[in-house]
């Protein structure tokens, strides 16, 4: 029989072909978890097909007949299903299309639903007819690590031709089309055992701490409890194993402090007791519901956890292993017992103890024909050579299994006896069977290392991180009556750990089997490619190489090789790829070791760990009380950190944003304008140690500044340079008011608070951030005064003389409790109005309503940002964390006579010296061309190198008052060459231009406007 | 065996049995000239560079674990010279200028691929203080674009450019900037440095450092004393650890920074791109995972493994800016340990103790450094002097005030 | 990893921020200048038990000793930095 | 000219549109609804007035003084723990501008015992119930919500995402859940209930 591209045919009675369904001849008539009274239809390369509920898609596609399903990675060989579960290598597809494409999934663990789309990945143009596969001729010249030795010439090649080839050539699937659709969820569950694995062993511990009293949760990665007892033929307290496991998730139901997660997989473990899961909620639908998330993420707190995870199979390397139609012993079992899919009519079980012969009888046990048992033993127990020949199967003891023969799909075994003497049996299924790792990752993520177990041949968990226990299979002990006893007795100790006594309860009659084993791991000298690493086509040749080359350790020789490092994470290729290595070394596995166990257990979606992070919701916004007043006020918003701050108010009429800007700054100077500035920090600091705590923040002395009076202070950081700028009012002897920046108002407080708590925790003193109290309106211009007159309830004098610059009063608006700041960075006649928080908007209409007259203009972040450079005001281009207060001409503010944070870093001799740059102003030579920010300045004249800068520009805008563009810039010795002229260069944009030197104050530099 | 087609053909029909060891496997000589701690990228270039700049070839690299266990194999590749301050701009455009040669330099395919580095901003104060970057690197000789939102949107298909949280104004590219194969960075080095006489001692931890009479003469190790003339510490994340058994207190803490790999998919970004609105920098490895990762985690520590906080940061920001990424499934993380400084800028320099070369401080961006800082490192070493490339990266400029804080975040280690 | 804050209890890091080493001591405004560089810069940067300041930034907003194994991530001890240690 | 008074805006209002969200069928597990109405203050301990303070809010208020991370209660007062000698002061007996009373009576009843500064209008305050209030809890912030360990009476500070919120139970035998944040955060705070909420379904009503 040679292998046909679309469906295999079978020809056994005993399967559901030729009656009712058509569909599905690989079925079998009876047994199985799956719902037979539905039927689902799929597809898988464009052809539709039949299942059903209980379905994976590997078992509906192998249900199907169909058993080529992917091609490798790199040699683009045939590929079909390995396994049944998480350490599928082989059978990844693509699943969905468009934006909700799902490349590299593994069809072990999809759960077949109704309209089910997939395609087979890395191929072209068919599955079945791959020109990739030519990369198989030379594999010779494409062996692992031969990049690394060849493209070097020439030089250029690299890029333009080599990588974009192997580029094209390299990744399996192809992300999806657009952005992700669906909606994804984090949550916290805290617990005091966490069960990892729904098993016998987890199943055991959950009812042992569950019965106990404590608060437990049990993960299952699976649809359903039961781990192998779902795919074993074998009772348990003499009923099925998987009706046993049913009957104890329903008593787990029943206890209140019990929970049980499945389709959830734990994929890491993190420091401090954390386990972090994703539980697939909508995956095994075609669409997840609106109200329901594709996947949620779990992050769960456990004071104790109980690793049940199980074991993984592991294949032998011999020569053509990877052919589809060889399959692990145990997967087979899971196809024939749990799926009620018979993976092949003539079988072929290769095993390296008794755990193949499970799979020699389940398969005759469905039907299929054993055409031999090739056991790697000595010698094999009585019983297993007489099943052999009950079932006429040939029995070859001391066997290896040496080639395969097939195209597209397997139909002769090459195997050799003890002793060397080869013959080829035809066969369509290849069991094999090299004996079971523990699944033990999550016990290493801490840095654990495992430890080699000569008994089973396979590594163990080691020294376990703290408060975890494992038992079952995930600790090697394989017998499903040693998982139940050890499963009981994790759990009675984990809930003992947590307060919780209990004996455990009683451990259920179930099958006790030693499981003999020898150890195979690889078959040297076969024929054809023998394949280590499955998904990543690393050969025991290429094992060899690395060796040869030097690459010995088992981390070079992951490296080398890239064994390992596939989406499976070596699952099924760590082990033997050591084992070869081993071999090759004499060093032994346990002096080899192994490679290092990272998260995630099983690869996780970036987005179901983003959750509902994500586009407009990726942070969430501040919004001041006057948001709403400005967005019906034409405003347009900025981001400004957290906040949505307007920038300026468009006008009918107006071609663009300049318009509205210079409008708005002009009014100012002219007028009277109004503007948000809620959101700068606001810390009220209070107490009776609240001056002296302000005198050690502030380079400037707080400490003699009058109940009333508002004072601009400057901060420093501990290493000499500026961290803030804000102002100080005193509302009483013992209160303050400090205003910060937006941009620094969470790290001055958190700063402030370092102050008190660790340098000056003797000091009486509370900080409060009232940022959010405070809808702050700043009201500049020459009508400033007036306007605030109509605004405020009578009874107050804000005459010049009453409430001067640099003073601050309490007042009412319309019985509204606020406070009044005189106070400007416009350079004008200015106040800031605190308004409560809720107030703020009918404030705002009444501020609107009672200027109108006055012609009140609101004004935006853009027209401040110019107002304040036309001040020479420093602000974020200044204070950029490189600069001292002389720099930025705060310099006198640092008192000398008494201790504050940064003064005596500040004196350090770079910060000092005279030679620095100092804050500037700039105009254009011509009068009219713009000078940007970030523009750097040169002697006119100088050689155009590094060493030359002489600054750069820190801020920059038109200037409508000036009707000129203007700019702060920090220059070498700057105060000393106000009047000179200096090349300001802008090579990014083209920029080459003279500027005239001045004061950094353009407008009103006696500052008469503001006092007056 | 030299590299070539040739030797790749002829090693095909013969099974690939010629090939030899990459680099030999020799006991420790009781005595070297110049001995280096730390074989990583840092250590093996400056071994190699000895010999080859300065023909001091008596030398032995001494890694306490395998060739490539620290940094230079678990980084995310990435290589510029995209700097603001003059010390840091020449030095990296140096490095820069060394990778673009080192291939056919060292008979080793690095992979070095100029794919470009693109920086998003954010805000126009982000756009203002990339320009003042941009403006200096052009301005020192090296490539800089500043590209304002449409073009960001024509260059890079796939990112959020319309309903984002914090839109993309526009970006700072460097073309030339890329990446690198890592691994092979520290394979090829080891390999180039081996030709040339150089010992690479695996599996050799340095205890001590003997000190007699304000002279360095050798160096405890697992594998017994060993003896030398000058003494070249590399050993990047450990250098607090390594310069304390000279006595020495550096302005450096050990910070762990995590990076994370996805499943292998068809290309689907051909550039390096950076996030500036969260944490989040990505570029496609030629295997076709995309390699990603964000900011450290901000706590001492020397365990390679981070923590949650620093992991939702990093794939928020990823789905943030690249929404269709985020079905795309990771497959493993992991962390390194570095050198945190204290202006964020790395020392090379000579040590108050007569023969004890430094080289520390790299923190997340010292594998692009990686041929200049052995370049000059061998060149502070042979010469007992900095080199005016590295003259900046001097141990005293904390006293100073002369620190190199590219960001301005001040003395705080986890700010840079 | 897991912060125990003596107000809140059992939190995780992304609760905190870390400020960096608790041992420097703040010299005194006149100490001399190498004094002050050494609190600022200098750190012993220990692999082992290290005492750092964290803040419950997102919580109570308590500046915390904690006291650390930098190799294991084991949390040996945490106090409030107001409080003097017993 | 625009009339003299100024009526006062609530944090939420236009931001919770009442009626039901998400699953549109059963009975809603979850209930929202934003305490707009409500007089804030903070109290700050002054050093070594830990009784006087007790005392004279028990005096004074009726209210007990919780010593760490939780809350008390007394008719339309509430006092939550907010760190270390620092407590929220809620009172929902008062209405618009009389709110303002509030922080003056603490103040003047307090004395020299603690700093009292008005935070009228400062928080965003939700209050939430129905039966999937703890599972919807559990999406936006970290803590232990089970009866054990969060019962009545406590109080946290703690992260909803990315936003500091103080999360407490009014020591009332109603299963009533009371969360706070930042102002300028309600409109995204209210988001992601809602968005939490929505697997359960979640009726919105009114301000109160
Ligand atoms: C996750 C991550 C991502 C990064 N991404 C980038 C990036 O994209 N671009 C970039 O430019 N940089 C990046 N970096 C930084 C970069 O990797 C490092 O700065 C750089 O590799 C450090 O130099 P190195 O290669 O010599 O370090 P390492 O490779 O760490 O070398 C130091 C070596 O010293 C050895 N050693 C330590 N103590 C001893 C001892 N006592 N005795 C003997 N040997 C000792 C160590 O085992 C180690 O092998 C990243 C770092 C990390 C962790
Ligand atoms: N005969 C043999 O050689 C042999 C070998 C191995 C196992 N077994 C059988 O296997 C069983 C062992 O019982 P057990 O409970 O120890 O193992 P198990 O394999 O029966 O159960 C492990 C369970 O853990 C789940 N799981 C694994 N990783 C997970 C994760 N990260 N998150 C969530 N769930 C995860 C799996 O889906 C599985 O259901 C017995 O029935 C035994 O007979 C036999
Ligand atoms: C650029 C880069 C790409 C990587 N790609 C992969 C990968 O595709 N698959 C994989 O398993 N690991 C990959 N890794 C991670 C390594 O497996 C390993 O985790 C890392 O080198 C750190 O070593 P450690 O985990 O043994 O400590 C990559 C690492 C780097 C630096
Ligand atoms: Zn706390």
């Amino acid at each position: 029989m040679n292998a046909p591209q679309g469906p295999v045919t079978p020809a056994r009675e005993n399967l559901a072909s030729g009656a009712a369904a058509p569909t599905q001849p690989w079925r079998l008539k009876t047994g199985g978890q799956i719902d037979r009274t539905r039927t689902l239809s799929f597809s898988f390369d464009g052809k539709r097909f039949a299942g059903n509920p209980g379905d994976t898609l590997a078992s509906a596609l192998l249900a199907n007949g169909v058993r080529l399903v992917a091609r490798s990675f790199k040699y683009h060989r045939p590929r079909g299903i390995l396994s049944a579960g998480a350490e599928e290598p082989n059978a990844l597809v693509e699943l969905h299309s468009g934006a909700r494409r799902e490349p590299n999934t593994r069809a072990t663990q999809i759960e077949l639903f109704e309209g089910l789309e997939a395609r087979s990945q890395n191929r072209w143009p068919s599955l079945a007819l791959d020109l990739g596969a030519v990369n198989g001729f030379f594999a010779p010249l494409i062996a692992a690590g031969f990049y690394y030795k060849t493209f070097m010439w020439p030089a250029s090649f690299w890029e333009k031709l080599y990588e974009p080839l192997i580029r094209r050539a390299a990744g399996l699937g192809r992300a999806p089309d657009g952005p992700d659709p669906d909606r994804y969820e984090r949550a916290h569950l805290h617990c005091d055992v966490l069960v990892v694995g729904g098993g016998a062993a987890g199943l055991m511990a959950a009812l042992a701490a569950g019965r106990a009293g404590a608060r437990v949760l049990l993960l299952e990665e699976d649809v359903a409890v039961g781990g192998r007892l779902l795919s074993e033929v074998e009772e348990v307290d003499g009923r099925p194993g998987a009706e046993w496991a049913r009957q104890v998730e329903s008593e787990l139901a029943t206890l209140p402090r019990v929970r049980i997660l499945r389709r959830t997989t734990a994929f890491a473990l993190l420091d401090g007791g954390v386990v972090t899961a994703l539980e697939r909620v909508a995956d095994h639908l075609p669409q997840p519901p609106a109200h329901l998330p594709r996947q949620r993420y779990w992050k769960i707190v456990a004071r104790r956890v109980v690793l049940a995870a199980g074991a993984i199979e592991r294949p032998v390397v011999f020569g053509g292993n990877d052919r589809p139609g060889v399959m692990l012993a145990g997967a087979v079992r899971s196809y024939v017992n749990r799926f009620a899919v018979l993976p092949g009519a003539r079988a072929v079980v290769f095993t390296a103890g008794d755990d193949g012969w499970r799979s020699v009888a389940d398969l005759a046990r469905a039907g299929a024909r054993i055409e031999a048992v090739v056991d790697a033993r000595r010698e094999v127990p009585a019983a297993q050579a007489q099943l052999a020949s009950q079932l006429d199967a040939r029995l070859v003891v001391g066997g290896r299994v040496v080639g395969t023969q097939g195209g597209r799909h397997l139909v002769s075994v090459q195997i050799a006896n003890a002793q060397g003497g080869e013959e080829g049996v035809g066969a369509d299924l290849l069991a094999m069977a090299g004996g079971w790792n523990p699944s033990l990752h999550l016990s290493c993520h801490l840095g654990g290392r495992p430890r080699w177990d000569e008994a089973i041949h396979a590594f163990v968990p080691g020294d376990l991180p703290a408060g975890m226990g494992v038992a079952g299979a995930a600790r090697g002990r394989f017998s499903t009556h040693t998982a139940l006893a050890e499963g009981a007795r994790e759990g009675v100790a984990a809930a003992r750990d947590c307060g919780f006594a209990s004996n455990g309860p009683a451990i259920p009659r179930a099958e006790d089997a030693p499981g003999d084993l020898a150890p195979l791991f690889h078959v040297p000298r076969g024929h054809g490619k023998a394949f280590v690493d499955f998904q990543h086509d690393v050969t025991d040749k290429d094992v060899a190489l690395a060796h040869r080359e030097g690459f010995r350790s088992v981390e070079h020789l992951k490296r080398y090789t890239t064994l390992g490092m596939a989406t499976d994470q070596g699952k099924t290729a760590n082990v033997t790829g050591l084992a070869v290595m081993a071999n090759i070394t004499g060093l032994g596995i346990p002096g080899t070791g192994t490679t290092t166990h990272r998260p995630p257990w099983t690869p996780v979606a970036i987005g179901a760990i983003a959750g509902p992070h994500r586009g407009r919701h990726f942070r969430p916004a501040r919004r001041t009380p006057l948001h709403r007043w400005a967005a019906a006020n034409g405003a347009s918003f900025v981001e400004v950190g957290p906040w949505y701050r307007a920038e300026w108010y468009a006008r009918p009429g107006e071609a663009g944003w300049r318009d509205s800007v210079d409008r708005e700054a002009l009014a100012v100077r002219a007028g009277v304008g109004v503007c948000d500035v809620s959101t700068l920090g606001k810390i009220e600091v209070v107490g009776p140690g609240a001056a002296a705590l302000l005198d050690l923040v502030y380079g400037n002395m707080i400490s003699t500044l009058a109940v009333g009076r508002v004072r601009y202070g400057v901060m420093l950081r501990e290493d000499g340079f500026v961290m803030d700028d804000g102002t100080v009012a005193r509302l009483a002897p013992d209160r303050f008011f400090v205003t910060t920046t937006t941009a620094n108002a969470g790290k001055v407080m958190q700063h402030m608070e370092f102050c008190h708590q660790v340098l000056r925790p003797d000091l009486d003193v509370s900080l409060l951030s009232v940022t959010d109290a405070w809808a702050q309106v700043s009201i500049a211009g020459p009508r400033a005064r007036d306007l605030v007159a109509a605004v405020i309830d009578p009874a107050p004098d804000i005459s010049n003389g009453a409430l001067p610059h640099m003073a601050c009063i309490e007042v009412s608006v319309a019985g509204v409790p606020c406070r009044l700041y005189r106070l400007s960075f416009s350079g004008e006649l200015a106040y800031e109005l605190g308004v409560p928080g809720d107030y703020g908007e009918a404030a705002m209409q009444r501020i609107m309503a009672r200027g109108a007259p006055l012609g009140v203009t609101p004004y935006g972040t853009e027209a401040l940002g110019v107002l304040r450079i036309e001040k020479g005001h420093p602000a974020g281009g200044e204070l950029n964390g490189q600069t001292t207060a002389r720099d930025i001409g705060l310099g006198k503010m640092v008192s000398t006579k008494k201790d504050c944070i940064g003064r005596r870093l500040a004196e350090r001799p770079a910060l000092v010296d005279p030679a620095r740059h100092v804050l500037v102003g700039l105009k254009p030579a011509d009068g009219r061309s713009p000078i940007r920010a970030g523009a750097h300045l040169y002697e006119i004249g100088a050689q155009v190198v590094t060493s030359n800068g002489q600054g750069y520009v820190t801020s920059a805008c038109h200037s409508p008052t000036l009707g000129m563009p203007i700019a702060l810039a920090l220059l070498d010795r700057g105060a000393e060459r106000v009047g000179q002229r200096i090349r300001v260069l802008d090579p990014l944009r083209n920029g080459d231009m003279d500027a005239e030197v001045c004061s950094p104050v353009f407008v009103d530099p006696e500052g008469g406007r503001t006092r007056g | 065996m030299h590299y070539s087609i040739f030797s790749l053909l002829k090693n095909a029909v013969t099974g690939n049995r010629l090939w030899t060891p990459a680099w030999r496997d020799p006991p420790p000589k009781p005595f070297y000239d110049t001995l280096i701690v730390g074989g990583g990228g840092h250590g093996l270039a400056t071994a190699y560079y000895l010999a080859k700049e300065h023909g001091i070839t008596d030398v032995a690299v001494l890694e306490k674990g395998y060739v490539g266990s620290g940094n230079v194999g678990r980084n995310t590749t990435i290589i510029r010279s995209n700097y603001l301050l003059p010390a840091n701009t020449h030095f990296y455009e140096k490095s820069l200028q060394l990778w673009e040669g080192l291939e056919q330099d060292i008979n080793y395919n690095a992979m070095v691929s100029q794919r470009g580095v693109l920086n998003l901003y954010h805000s126009d104060s982000q756009r203002d203080a990339y320009a003042r970057r941009g403006n200096a690197m052009r301005l020192a000789g090296v490539d800089a674009e500043l590209l304002d939102a449409a073009a960001v949107r024509a260059m890079v298909p796939g990112i959020d450019m319309d309903s984002a949280r914090f839109p993309v104004k526009g970006g700072l590219l460097q073309r030339r900037g890329g990446t690198v194969r890592h691994d092979a960075v520290a394979w090829g080095y080891a390999r180039a440095a081996d030709r040339r006489g150089v010992d690479i001692l695996q599996h050799t931890e340095v205890a001590g450092i003997r000190v007699e009479a304000g002279r360095v003469t050798g160096v405890e190790t697992t594998r017994g004393f060993i003896g030398a003339k000058r003494v070249g510490l590399a050993a990047a994340g450990n250098s607090g650890r390594v310069a304390a058994m000279a006595g020495l207190r550096l302005p450096i803490e050990t910070h762990v920074l995590q990076a994370f790999v996805s499943e292998a998919v068809k290309p689907v970004l051909d550039m390096v791109v950076t996030f500036g609105a969260g944490h989040f920098y990505v570029s496609q490895s030629d295997k076709g995972g995309l390699v990603f990762g964000g900011d450290i985690d901000g706590y001492n520590t020397y365990a390679q493994r981070g923590s949650l906080p620093a992991v939702e940061e990093v794939m928020e920001s990823g789905v943030a800016l690249f929404p269709a990424f985020s079905r795309l499934r990771y497959l493993r993380q992991w962390g390194g340990v570095m050198d945190m400084s204290m202006d964020g800028s790395p020392i090379i320099d000579r040590t108050p103790i007569d023969g004890l070369f430094l080289n520390c401080g790299w923190c997340y961006g010292g594998f692009k450094a990686t041929p200049a800082s052995g370049w000059c490192f061998a060149h502070t070493i042979a010469t007992c002097a900095p080199h005016a490339l590295n003259a900046g990266f001097r141990l005293d400029r904390f006293a100073t005030g002369a620190v190199l804080d590219e960001k301005g975040a001040g003395a705080q280690a986890n700010l840079h | 990893m897991r912060i125990t804050c003596p107000h809140c209890g059992e939190r995780g890091n992304d609760e905190f921020t870390v400020l960096g080493a608790a041992d420097p001591v703040r010299p005194a405004p006149d100490a001399p200048l190498e004094a002050w560089v050494a609190y600022v810069h200098e750190r012993e940067n220990a692999r082992g038990v290290h005492r750092e300041l964290w803040h419950h930034q997102h919580g109570c907003r308590t500046w915390l000793v904690v006291e650390r194994d930098t190799w294991t991530h084991a949390v040996i001890g945490v106090r409030a930095a107001r409080e003097t240690p017993a | 000219m625009a009339d003299l008074t100024m009526l006062p805006r609530s944090p939420l209002a236009g931001h919770l549109p009442p009626g039901r969200h998400g699953r549109a069928d059963g009975a809603p597990g979850v209930a929202v609804t934003e305490r707009g109405d409500l007089a804030a203050a903070s109290l700050a301990l002054r050093a070594g007035q830990d009784a006087a303070l007790a005392i004279a809010l028990l005096d004074g208020f009726g209210l007990a003084l919780p010593q760490r991370a939780g809350c008390t209660a007394a008719g339309a007062l509430e006092l939550v723990w907010t760190g270390p000698g620092q407590w929220l002061a809620l009172d929902a007996g008062r209405e618009d501008v009389a709110r303002f009373g509030f922080a003056r009576a603490l103040a003047a009843q307090l004395g020299g015992a603690a700093s009292v500064t008005d935070l009228t209008g400062a928080r965003a305050v939700l209050r939430l119930s129905g039966p999937a209030v703890r599972e919807m809890l559990a999406k936006l912030v970290p803590i232990d919500l089970d009866e054990s360990v969060f019962p009545p009476g406590a109080a946290a500070l703690t992260l909803a995402g990315h936003m500091g919120v103080t999360l407490w139970r009014p020591p009332t035998a109603e299963d009533a859940w009371h969360i706070a944040c930042y102002r300028s955060f309600g409109e995204s705070l209210a988001h992601d209930v809602l968005e939490a909420a929505a697997e359960f379904g979640c009726e919105v009503s009114a301000t109160t």
